[in-house]
């Protein structure tokens, strides 16, 4: 149990970084591409690290059905939203664009 | 000082700053992402206040919807353009000062004469058994205070039309047509929507959930299909898209009126309560769905109404000559 | 005797029902349907009227949840007395705009069609709010109307009204949202939202005057009291002119009895003696200023609405005029209730002249006007009943509710006011007779086309696309209607003493002559 | 009198409401055409109302009007004789007189509705009523005055309506203010309880002054000189004859004559209604437009009742003398000016200068006509025993004479005797339509037989009153030198040394107001501007946060 928990803190801790790594990221890549990739890498491997954590701490694997199932669709809905900002840019040529 | 009292205190002082933040922007683009996030932030706290349905609400109707919304609207004006007139700085500094002032008065009040509301949670609890329903939200939406909802979902129906009158004959650009990825997300989103609206609907009885949040989901499947490669909405007979819309608002009048026969209106006999609940609450789910989703058709300039229709001016009978 | 249970839902059902129905119908059937809804809408309220009168004053909770867990609705005498009002605008509003919107010629639906259910909401509404006795659903139904009048405002189409749209949305929302904070401090300290319960608790504190405070603040933006009129100018002068009828003469009186219901249920004994002193300060700035305005308007609407803006100051200075425990302060109220529904009829029905007036010419600048009235003499005619109305002079129904507030501010000395109230009728006067020297110009010798300020149509007229006789009807009826009180002023009064909030004693002893 | 349907009380209200009624007649397109043929005809129900109603006759209606009641009174029925003949004259007279103008319908209705106020005027009882009737009054001829449509009219409009306005907003709260302290809207409730006012003279000088407008006392006069000119010939008629008697009566019933003394207000009227009484007539012989003299005329004469009417505000016993005296002279000024402004509307002819000559020696006091009645009864009031100080009031009432007979020699060259200078607002022909000859007929004879109906409608309730020709002839100075005046005049014919435009104070008013006041205007527009943005925001936070302190300030206290 106390190896569950303790991988379970990690996992958490792991993606708070990532998410503070990310928020950095956001505010200060130069441009919309990479800023792309900083929310990308927030949805995601620090989601991923959180859901994963508060997984391991959850008895109902219905719980936990549900967690991995706000994963999965968040994984979908960013790669798709990264992918039409991304055509959008490009539609536009607005790659150099500072801001949004 | 106790780790919520720091994450509320952060909380509370986010939200400040961020309402300055999305004030300060200069253009309506910015505006909007910025006020989005205040939205998100805004559901976090009424988490905090143990009110996960309201935190649903907001975060999909204040903060989802409503964003989608503007960022609609501003398909038709320009993201970029700046906002017209900045306010000059004489005006802002006293407006700010009076808003802190207003802000002080009010935490000060507050802070004062705070005490834990008297309010009904007791009498809620008490009738609980009557309304059928677990949810005591939803029993105070759909039972104690019907009649606000009633009216509720009649604003959200005439928000829609309201939305109708503004689209003119000048519409917006055409969609492109979406991308293979976008076709895949659709593909599968789409049938995750149609498991988790209906979940939604029927959780209500129980637990956080309800019509509210599961037509703002609905809405977003509705913008999903508008974007998509077969936005079949669109090409709805107007008369079915007025139907949808009304449907939920018709529905709940119609069984108010329905409970005159048991003497009061909308009073539910108590063995009947739980379907005539569910059986409105998936009524308003699809109208409400269906009014946000032509919001957000409107608000794109996609809503095609009859370009016949001129504005009031030209409607008017020609003016004769004086002599 | 048991009420039915539909007594006080059904004048709230029924317009709403009437709103789904236009919505659903074909274009073609819609000025019919909305003269047929609007005679059976005006209908519910003959057995309200009837109950009162037989029984008194009657509460019904919705779904039999009684008031501090439920909704009450309460029929009063008031409440009574603004439905009929109510019942009466709805008539010569839906009459009206059955004439106004030309029918589209291939029966296609137009945004025009769009008035109908948004006017049927509006209405189901207005009756909502003179029969709830719940601040909650009070903030629920203002938001409901409010955002009905931005559809209705649109309706008008051209650009001056999307922004006026615009700004009326934006004050509604702000009104909406700090008369809500409101709402929520007394709840917290009440712990009920029922107006009457909520009355009985007279304990002042800090939370629950400032929430008190707070909900008087919405109300007063969206009563479009002096200084925060800004919005209604153009709003109620853009719109097409049912609209501007439903704005300017109901949903501006809306406000002002909500707020004689939050007064008299509790408010005036928790506020200050200097809060009543600021209404009435604000009424008195409002009614000169307005009506200063109007006389340098260039536009018939626009000289309503700022009429309007003079007009809502008068009903202000109610607050100013009773305070707690005064003799005569039922006397006030009455004149108070007069002045609002007869100015609500009067500019209902100017604003159907103006809009004739407008569809018949091309515009309603005054420029443009002059000289009108040889042609269009009946207008003319409802413009100067109204104005009688307006301007406060016998025989009208104003003039009575101006007599009346007039002797009370004698009575409480407050001469500053009666001052105002005497300068507010000359300023009415002035702009109105401004009008009437335009339209009444003989020739048309001065007219200089060079200088119309209003865009105009050349085209030739083909079909007029409006009914003159349609128009003119309801406007005329509704004008007259602020004369007939005159003749019968003991109902209304009569009505107006059944439960009401206010004692109704005489000022010097009791049983004299008014 | 038996009561009957035809003398019923009921009758007051409804004659004064029958020309309402006939006022919505026109807009049945059959009877538009014949519209002008209402006029006469409305005023007839209200004349067989002053004659066959008998005394105390009272009607209350409940329901109307905060309780309007009705009452025939001796007072009543003298002011509805007069006034309903004049209207009935001046309805008679514009059939033809407007028969081929293109306004017609823009005549009758403002000529019904203002028909309508005036014959409420004699009969109500309560100050609700009596209002609305005046209110309706002075409306309507408003459409009167600028019936015209010229810039004149217009003009003249706009002061007549500026001067009304202020005259009600004076009258509003005084009328009000008494309904207060008398717990009744009766007329003579006020009239009597004045005393329970803590401080009636205020009250008592609005209304003063307030009727004074209408009745164009001295320094609000101006509007008449200006409006008569610009209305037709029958409105003029009427406003001189009929609708400016209104003042002096609400005086009569609301002033409280009798019941005690207000030296201050009776000192001030004397001086001002003495002024009004010389200078309008002084003005008035500078004219030069018939009309604008006639109307000089009848300032004057205004003036002079009011001057009558002062000594009992001063010495409270001579009240019934002076209001005997005033009714006297109200009739008979009302009488003669109607058919004087009637007269200058006919085209020439032998018979009408005859008559005309005729009516201008009655209206300036030559002896054995009805003026010198009226003079006699003004000097019956002068000599009553109770007159503070009559002696000084005899020489001035004595240039008023001299200087009427003058003003009304210069009428008559003005119309008469030098036809080219005068312009009869005539219609095309040239001779006296049916309606018109006969109307004015009827207007000369009764104001020529004043005496007999004077008598027969019990008007010498003055105890001192005669009829006195012998001491008329001898006892005249004003009379001979007035008459010497004109032989040097007529023999001389000096020019005139000056002439005063028509509204004279209203030409000397100060245009430096204008600029001021339109920067204020643009002003205020500005702010308005202004307020539509963000400082609109700031105002509604100032209002919020003012409520808020208020209302929170208020609760910390207690």
């Amino acid at each position: 149990m106390i190896v569950l928990e303790l991988l379970s803190a990690f996992l958490i801790c792991l993606g708070i970084f990532f998410f503070f790594a990310s928020a950095v990221g956001l505010l200060r890549f130069p441009d919309t591409l990479c800023r792309m990739h900083a929310l990308a890498k927030a949805d995601n491997l620090a989601l991923g690290c959180v859901i994963m954590g508060a997984m391991l701490r959850q008895t109902d694997l219905y719980a936990v059905g549900k967690l991995l199932l706000i994963w999965v669709v968040t994984l979908l809905s960013s790669a798709t939203g990264g992918f039409l900002l991304a055509q959008r840019i490009r539609r536009k040529n607005l790659a150099l664009e500072r801001d949004i | 000082m106790s780790p919520g009292l720091v994450f509320d205190t952060v909380l509370a002082f986010s939200l400040v700053v961020l309402a300055v933040i999305t004030l300060r922007q200069r253009t309506p683009g910015e505006a909007v992402v910025q006020l989005m996030i205040f939205g998100l932030l805004l559901a976090l706290s009424w988490l905090r206040v143990d009110a996960p349905d309201l935190a649903l609400t907001e975060a999909a109707i204040g903060s989802g919807v409503t964003g989608a919304l503007l960022l609609a609207a501003l398909r038709r004006t320009g993201f970029g353009k700046p906002f017209p007139a900045p306010v000059s700085a004489w005006l802002r500094y006293p407006v700010t000062l009076g808003c802190a002032v207003l802000g002080l008065i009010l935490s000060l009040v507050v802070m004062q004469s705070w005490h834990h509301p008297a309010g009904l949670t007791e009498l809620t609890r008490q009738y609980m058994p009557e309304t059928g329903t677990e949810n005591p939200v939803t029993a105070v939406i759909l039972n104690y205070r019907a009649y606000d909802t009633l009216l509720e979902i009649g604003v959200l129906l005439v928000a829609a039309l309201s939305v109708y009158t503004l689209s003119g004959p000048a519409s917006g650009t055409p969609v492109k047509p979406p991308g293979p990825i976008f076709r895949f997300y659709m593909r599968i989103m789409t049938p995750v929507f149609w498991l988790v609206v209906p979940y939604m609907v029927w959780v209500g009885g129980r637990a956080p959930g309800g019509a509210f949040q599961a037509g703002a989901l609905l809405s977003g499947l509705g913008a999903l299909t508008l974007l998509g490669p077969s936005p079949w909405p669109m090409r709805l007979r107007r008369r079915v898209v007025r139907w949808g819309l009304t449907l939920g608002f018709t529905l709940f009048l119609a069984a108010a009126a329905w409970m005159w026969q048991h003497g009061n209106f909308l009073g539910y006999p108590p063995e009947q309560a739980k379907n005539w609940i569910l059986l409105i609450e998936i009524a308003c789910t699809l109208s409400i769905g269906i009014s946000l989703t032509v919001m957000f058709a409107g608000c794109a300039g996609w809503l095609h109404e009859d370009p016949k229709i001129a504005p009031e001016s030209a409607a008017q009978a020609p003016k004769r000559r004086h002599p | 005797m048991m009420p039915p249970p539909w007594l006080l839902t059904l004048p709230v059902v029924l317009p709403l029902t009437f709103g789904i129905l236009t919505l659903l119908f074909p274009s073609d059937w819609l000025a019919r349907a909305g003269r047929h809804g609007a005679l059976l809408c005006a209908a519910t309220v003959v057995p309200c009227t009837r109950w009162i009168w037989q029984a008194g004053s009657l509460h019904q909770s919705l779904g039999g949840w009684v008031a501090p867990l439920g909704i009450d609705l309460y029929l009063d005498g008031m409440a009574c007395l603004f439905l009929i009002f109510g019942a009466l605008m709805g008539l010569g509003i839906s009459f009206y705009a059955a004439a106004y919107f030309p029918p589209s010629p291939d029966g296609a639906r137009t945004r025009n069609d769009l008035f109908w259910p948004l006017w049927f909401v509006t209405w189901g509404g207005i009756n909502s709010l003179f029969l709830t006795l719940d601040l909650f659903n009070i903030y629920v139904t203002l938001e409901l109307i409010s955002v009905a009048g931005v559809g209705l405002i649109l309706i008008a189409g051209t650009p001056g009204a999307t922004r006026a749209a615009l700004q009326y949305q934006m004050q509604a929302l702000i009104a909406g949202l700090v008369y809500l904070l409101g709402v929520g401090l007394i709840y917290n300290v009440v712990g009920t939202l029922d107006l009457q319960l909520m009355g009985a608790e007279l304990q002042p504190g800090p939370m629950k005057n400032m929430g008190m405070a707070l909900m008087t603040s919405g109300i007063l933006i969206k009563a479009a009291l002096f200084p925060m009129h800004f919005w209604l100018p153009r709003a109620h002068a853009d719109a097409p002119a049912p609209v501007s009828a439903v704005l300017s003469g109901l949903v501006v009186t809306v406000a002002f009895v909500i707020l004689t219901r939050i007064w008299f249920a509790g408010l005036h004994r928790l506020a200050p003696f200097l809060l009543p002193r600021l209404l009435g300060g604000l009424g008195a700035t409002g009614i000169l200023w307005g009506g200063i305005l109007a006389l340098r308007q260039t536009r018939l609407k626009r000289v309503l609405a700022y009429s309007t803006v003079s007009q809502i100051g008068y009903l202000f200075l109610v607050f100013a005029l009773t305070f707690h425990d005064a003799p005569g302060q039922g006397l006030v109220w009455t004149g108070a209730v007069y002045l609002a529904i007869s100015h609500g009829l009067a500019k209902g029905a100017a604003f159907m002249a103006a809009g004739y007036l407008q569809k018949a010419e091309g515009s309603d600048s005054l420029q443009h006007l002059r000289g009108c009235a040889r042609k269009h003499p009946v207008a003319v005619m409802v413009l100067a009943v109204a104005s009688i109305n307006l301007m406060g002079l016998p025989p009208s129904t104003g003039f009575i509710g101006k007599w009346m507030m007039l002797k009370a501010s004698f009575y409480t000395q407050q001469w500053m006011l009666a001052v105002v109230m005497l300068g507010g009728g000359l300023l009415a006067a002035a702009y109105l007779f401004r009008v009437f020297e335009i339209l009444l110009q003989p020739a048309e010798t001065e007219f200089d086309k060079t200088q119309s300020d209003a865009p105009q149509t050349e085209k030739k007229p083909t079909a007029l696309g409006y009914s003159p006789r349609g128009m003119l009807i309801p406007a005329m009826l509704l004008a007259l209607a602020t004369l007939v009180p005159v003749l019968f002023i003991t109902a209304p009064e009569a009505l107006l003493r059944i439960g009401a909030p206010v004692p109704f004693t005489d000022f010097i002893s009791p049983g004299g002559a008014p | 009198m038996m009561t009957s349907a035809w003398t019923s009380p009921w009758l007051l209200p409804l004659a004064a409401l029958f020309p309402l009624l006939l006022a919505a007649l026109p807009a049945i397109p059959a009877l538009r055409r014949h519209q002008l043929h209402l006029l006469p005809i409305a005023a007839i129900p209200a004349l067989w109302a002053g004659l066959f109603v008998p005394d105390e006759a009272t009607v209350t209606l409940t329901h109307a009007l905060m309780e309007s009641t009705w009452t025939m009174d001796h007072l009543g029925r003298v002011f509805q004789l007069f006034t309903a003949f004049g209207w009935l004259v001046a309805g008679l007279f514009s059939i033809s007189y407007l028969r081929d103008h293109p306004r017609k319908g823009p005549f009758a209705i403002p000529f019904l509705l203002a028909m309508s106020g005036n014959l409420l005027l004699p009969t109500a009882a309560d100050a609700v009523t009596f209002y609305t009737g005046f209110g309706v009054m002075s409306f309507a001829s408003w459409g009167l005055v600028v019936h015209a449509g010229t810039p004149e009219a217009r003009r003249a409009g706009r002061v007549y309506m500026t001067l009304v306005l202020l005259g009600e907003l004076m009258v509003f709260p005084g009328l009000v203010k008494g309904t207060l302290w008398a717990e009744s809207s009766l007329l003579s409730a006020i009239r009597t309880h004045w005393t329970l006012d803590p401080d009636p003279r205020f009250q008592i000088a609005l209304i003063f002054f307030g009727f004074a407008l209408k009745a164009g006392l001295f320094p609000f006069h101006f509007w008449l000189p200006l409006a008569h000119p610009a209305a037709p010939a029958p409105a003029s008629a009427v406003l001189s004859g009929c609708m400016i008697k209104a003042g002096l009566l609400a005086w009569l019933r609301l002033l409280p004559l009798g019941e005690f003394a207000m030296p201050i207000l009776g000192q001030t009227i004397t001086l001002l209604a003495g002024t009004s009484m010389i200078g309008a007539l002084v003005i008035g012989l500078t004219q030069t437009h018939p009309k604008a003299l006639l109307a000089y005329s009848s300032l004057s004469k205004m003036g002079m009742m009011m001057l009558l009417l002062a000594p009992a505000m001063i010495e409270p016993q001579l009240a019934p003398a002076a209001i005997a005296a005033v009714l006297v002279y109200a009739t008979f000024h009302s009488l003669h000016k109607s058919a004087l402004f009637l007269g200058t509307a006919l085209p020439p002819s032998r018979g009408k200068t005859g008559l005309m000559i005729l009516l201008c020696a009655s209206f300036a006091g030559l002896p054995f006509l009805s003026g010198a009645l009226a003079k006699t009864s003004v000097k019956t009031l002068l000599d009553h025993p109770a007159f503070p100080n009559g002696q000084p009031f005899a020489p001035l009432f004595a240039l008023s004479a001299l200087l009427t007979l003058l003003l009304m020699f210069r009428f008559l060259l003005l119309t008469q005797l030098r036809p080219s200078n005068s312009k009869p607002q005539a219609p095309s022909s040239q001779l006296p339509a049916p309606h018109s000859a006969l109307s004015w007929t009827l207007a000369v004879l009764a104001a020529l037989l004043f005496p007999l109906l004077a008598q027969h409608f019990d008007l010498s309730t003055n105890p001192g009153y005669a009829y006195r020709p012998v001491t008329a002839l001898t006892a005249e100075p004003a009379l001979w030198g007035g008459l010497l005046l004109i032989a040097v005049w007529a023999i001389f014919k000096p020019k005139l040394p000056f002439h005063i435009p028509p509204g004279d104070l209203l030409n000397l008013l100060p245009r430096i107001s204008r600029p001021w006041l339109a920067r204020m205007e643009t002003l205020l527009e500005e702010t308005e501007t202004r307020l539509n943005g963000a400082p609109g925001g700031l105002a509604y936070l100032i209002i919020t946060l003012l409520l808020v302190g208020l209302m929170v300030s208020f609760s910390a206290l207690i």
